[in-house]
């Protein structure tokens, strides 16, 4: 087994896989960029190099500067994380000629999954359903025209080497593609430095389910059954369950032996997630190999009970995986939110700032994956995710319930969130039902109880008028001076706060 | 003595005494007995007629800044004698002129009005491209674009002034 | 179903209690001493009450002031925890005539399990095996000399209305049996307002092992499988397990089967434990039954996924059991230590004080209950227990090795703890092997990597001394003076610290 | 310039100098590049070679309080020019008057000592009863007891002095 392993990552994911590698007995070794010297993956590591200026381009994606620093740790293996170069086969190919080992699947797995052509390509020969699109990635309007014939509005035009949500745009009828297009190549270039495109049927009322895979290089293949990915926005998950409340066994029979026959046609290694789109009879269209751990592996974990970063550690390592499909069972439901720095009410626009309080929730059923502590800075140049808060229940409405207790003791202050966009979400009546689709959020309805909030509107108001009369002689609000001087006689207040 | 608070965009007349050790508060007219106790680096537990609540309270010089079970607060005070009347001042809140600012750091990648332009609520006046996203920022009521302040491609700082309608 | 219940406990339990109750869409009320105002049980509750002073006598264990603050909130029913009045047949009885609903067994229940001389005689009617030991609860000296006649020493002197580890001396010989009896009385009287005592043979190399049931009023009795609850300090639980690694599945048919027989004996409802003392010889003694939700019952919950305090509360309002014994699996392995602010290095000695620095673990695996903040004030007057850490994992090795990881991402500063200890005894031979009797702490070997330590000793100097020297200006140490002006063009450091 | 620091029992020299944004940390004859940064309230992180330590320090006035991975560690410094070797000032550190203390509150139940008694190292000198447990204080090293400043049944904050033994 690995003696060290260098972390080529950062935030929540950097720290979950650390977490591991203490469990297993191994040390661990961090990167960071200048922006990062404060974040909390430097300070749980065994050790930490600085690999360059805050852009991730010069820093998380600087291929050279993490070899580098995983020689001069002495590390034999590095873990990639998601995101960043987790998908990048010239990495994995890096590493390996410079005599580390990927904890992933070879550089040429990588390349074949990554790229939407082949992978296609792989999935037709082997029976396993693609959606109706581009069979090549596309380089300009007049190749992306010619495609789209063949296919009814709406379609979608995606970044081919892309992934995590980035470089997306659905496109209702003709008039809109051509802008449409100039946006992706955009954001493609500027996320992944390849403007190609790809231009796919899009179902407007369809459900994302991934089923999470297995396999060691002794050709062992398993699933861990699927997760049900629907509640996005901007097309990026937030809202995860395993299982998913609309497959059945049958189903679930047929997602499972399509996502392993997946992994076996292209001798899948590792730990990878094969994402389908189930539209509204229950058809199922592959969608992309995810060659990688995913941001919402945790569900699987607690329904599981594998911990999937260690079998990624253990395949990498040569040894073959620490359990047979038989002995993978689902025990109960689990349902992860995704808390962001963002504002819900904005478009969902990146809130960066200084936590300035932070609780997360305890007891029974939660986990709770975090990079951040009070006092950190979420900083403008990276993914301003703050925790994934996992529950656990017997059945999907324990889970449930439990999610809402959960959510309700989170406290994150100093920057707005997604919390009460969560909290409506957990307890609207169609994700009660568990009907789900990848628009929910558009159309969540928000449920509040305006009584008891217009009460303690009231007494927030009073409080701070409190606190405020506790400070006489501070002259904060000039036009109110007058009032700050008779406030003074409460001033016993001052010495409560 | 009474005071003017604006909590969000409602404001109570607010009233307080010291009562055996607690507080009553009177809060337009109706009265609630309060227990506040300091928690820990601005968090305040109120006990309110028996009530439990925890908030935290940021004092951000002209107003407080105050989190309650996932919502954030704003409360600002008034004095009662610049205002004639609650409704008076509650009208003065609605502002004719609306600086547009940008709400993070990036780069302008498109302006999508000129000056002199006749906007609607909701009609979209710039893209901003932060964190690989391209972001739309929005009119939010009827105006006109009287400066704009930034050009394509320019990077701008969280809190830069864009333009201006009104 | 309640629609609000009031808590008459504090700390963790009074939180863990919350949490259901919140998933279950029922309101809370706690109740609080005066040295109690800032804890966090009154600030996680809906509502919250002041009993009375400070000392438990006063507030906690005063029964009328419970039932007043049950009556002024509206609360139908009330939830004792576990210690305080959670074993007082006369505080249920109560309740009962001011028409509240007792969440726990009835009060005559309590009154027959909680005195040990009727448990034993229930218990050896139904055929389950007792310690040789006192019949009646004993009052003098005399008395507790003619009893200690028929019985070998070492022998134990007990708290007949005891339990939570109070109250209790081994005996070795006869000529120390009169100050240990006087000692007994004393605590006993202090704690419980009984001074009887109880005498019985004392294992010294015993484990103790009890068995979790379930039970409603219409006759369903079901077991949760055994806890090991051997690992203790001054005769109160540190470490458990669910499963032990001593029973195998022939003892565990056993023990399951005495417990349930113990359950029915009495028409027990509710949740409860029966405690068992397994010798070296692995035959099994009944102990006592606690008729409450036990400090370690979360072990059971981690492994069965069952929600004792869901069920406790089902059952007290009139519901049948939520789970049947056949859905009731072992899944996996599961370990809780509890974190305490006490000083192993001298008696563990509680130390109460102001939590300065508080870290919990996060990540898989992992469940916190705690009833404290940073910032809060371990007070002298309660139970100094910090917290509740408790590991889950696919077997016993996986649990242990993850309990030294979330050890290590615990931080508690301002008090002493016995975190340490915590973390040589998961690593202890013994423990590794499951080798475990009630004297292990005693024997417990330190290991320790003095190496690594001396190294961070001398960075640890230097940091100090550089934070010392950014502080110029301050003469907090007069005979240093010299220094302090000369460090002071390393003032850069005051920009940085 | 160097400074001795007592870290637990054992005494360092130590020395320090900027470097590149980094400092250079000599202790006894070995260097190390220290990085450090502060995290929230009193903690650190340091990076000492690439190692990656997160401390908390606590200053006491007289001396720093330091957590690191659960342990707490005291830390002083002495003026060198005080001292006239190492040597002197780790025999300077053994106290041979032991003053008990109490280590928190609680009731005396019982003194197990008089005055003039002689106490071995580990004797029992007196049963304190807090939380509902009794505990017994014992001396640290071998002595006559010179006073006692408590009786029975008195109640004793934390810190209070209970005897002196010399």
């Amino acid at each position: 087994m690995f003696k060290k392993i260098l972390i080529a990552n950062r935030g929540e994911i950097a720290i979950r896989v650390m977490r591991t590698c203490r469990e297993m007995g191994i040390a661990t070794a961090a990167v960071f960029s200048e922006a990062d010297r404060k974040s909390l993956h430097v300070c749980f590591a065994d050790e930490a190099f600085c690999i360059g200026p805050a852009p991730a381009i010069e820093s998380y994606l600087n291929s050279d500067a993490i070899i580098t620093a995983a020689r001069q740790s002495g590390a034999q293996a590095i873990h990639p994380g998601y995101g960043f170069l987790s998908e990048s086969s010239e990495f994995a190919q890096k590493c390996h000629d410079a005599g580390l080992v990927f904890i992933g699947p070879s550089a040429c797995v990588i390349e074949q999954m990554g790229n939407k052509t082949l992978a296609r390509k792989a999935m037709l020969a082997h029976g396993v359903p693609v959606i109706p699109g581009s069979v090549e990635a596309l380089d300009d309007f007049e190749q992306v025209l010619e495609e789209s014939r063949d296919i009814a509005y709406p379609l979608m035009i995606k970044a081919a080497s892309g992934g995590g949500g980035k470089g997306m745009r659905i496109v209702n009828c003709r008039e809109e593609l051509h802008e449409a297009f100039l946006a992706v190549r955009r954001e493609a270039y500027g996320a992944f430095a390849d403007s190609r495109v790809f231009i796919e049927k899009y179902f407007p009322h369809s459900r994302h389910i991934e089923v999470q895979v297995l396999a060691d290089s002794i050709g062992n293949v398993v699933h861990l059954f699927e997760r049900e990915c629907s509640i996005q926005r901007r097309y990026q998950k937030v809202i995860e369950e395993c299982p998913s409340p609309v497959v059945d066994n049958q189903l679930r029979q047929q997602l499972t032996a399509a996502a392993i026959r997946a992994a076996q046609a292209v001798q899948y290694t590792g730990a990878g997630t094969v994402e389908f789109l189930v539209d509204e009879n229950k058809r199922f269209y592959f969608l992309e190999m995810n060659t990688r751990i995913q941001v919402e592996h945790s569900v699987t974990e607690f329904v599981t009970g594998v911990d999937l970063v260690k079998e990624q550690i253990r395949v990498a390592a040569g040894m073959s995986l620490g359990t047979e499909q038989a002995a993978i069972v689902m025990n109960g439901w689990s349902i992860e939110c995704r808390l962001y720095a963002e504002d819900p009410l904005n478009k969902y626009m990146p809130d960066p700032g200084v936590i300035e309080k932070l609780n997360f929730p305890e007891g029974p059923g939660v986990r709770v994956d975090s990079g951040v502590y009070e006092g950190w800075e979420v900083s403008l140049y990276y993914d301003p995710m703050i925790a994934k808060i996992s529950t656990w229940g017997r059945n999907r409405e324990e889970a449930r319930l439990r999610m809402i207790r959960v959510l309700d003791e989170c406290v994150v202050c100093g920057v707005k969130t997604n919390l009460l966009l969560l909290q409506h979400t957990l307890q609207d009546r169609r994700f009660v039902a568990g009907d789900l689709d990848t628009h929910f959020l558009q159309e969540v309805s928000r449920s509040s109880s305006e009584d008891q909030f217009e009460h303690d509107m009231a007494i927030i108001g009073a409080v701070c008028a409190m606190i405020a009369s506790g400070k006489k002689g501070k002259n904060r609000m000039s036009h109110d001076q007058g009032l700050w001087r008779m406030a003074s006689k409460y001033q016993f207040w001052s010495n409560r706060f | 003595m009474k005071r003017q608070a604006k909590v969000e965009n409602k404001i109570y007349s607010v009233e307080f005494q010291k009562r055996n050790g607690k507080v009553e508060v009177i809060i337009d007219n109706r009265c609630y007995l309060v227990d506040s106790s300091t928690i820990n680096n601005g968090s305040f537990s109120l006990l309110i007629d028996g009530a439990s609540r925890v908030i935290f309270v940021k004092d951000r010089g002209d107003h407080f800044s105050v989190a309650l079970g996932g919502k954030n607060i704003d409360v600002r005070f008034y004095d009662p004698r610049a205002l004639r009347s609650v409704d008076e001042m509650q009208s003065s809140l609605k502002q004719s002129r609306q600086i547009i600012l940008a709400p993070m750091a990036g780069r302008i990648v498109r302006l999508q009005v000129r000056l002199g332009d006749m906007v609607s609520d909701g009609a979209g006046l710039v893209v901003l491209e932060a964190m690989k996203m391209e972001n739309e920022l929005k009119s939010q009521a009827v105006g006109c674009i009287k400066e704009i302040f930034v050009s394509e491609n320019e990077v701008v700082i969280p809190g830069q002034q864009l333009m201006v309608i009104e």
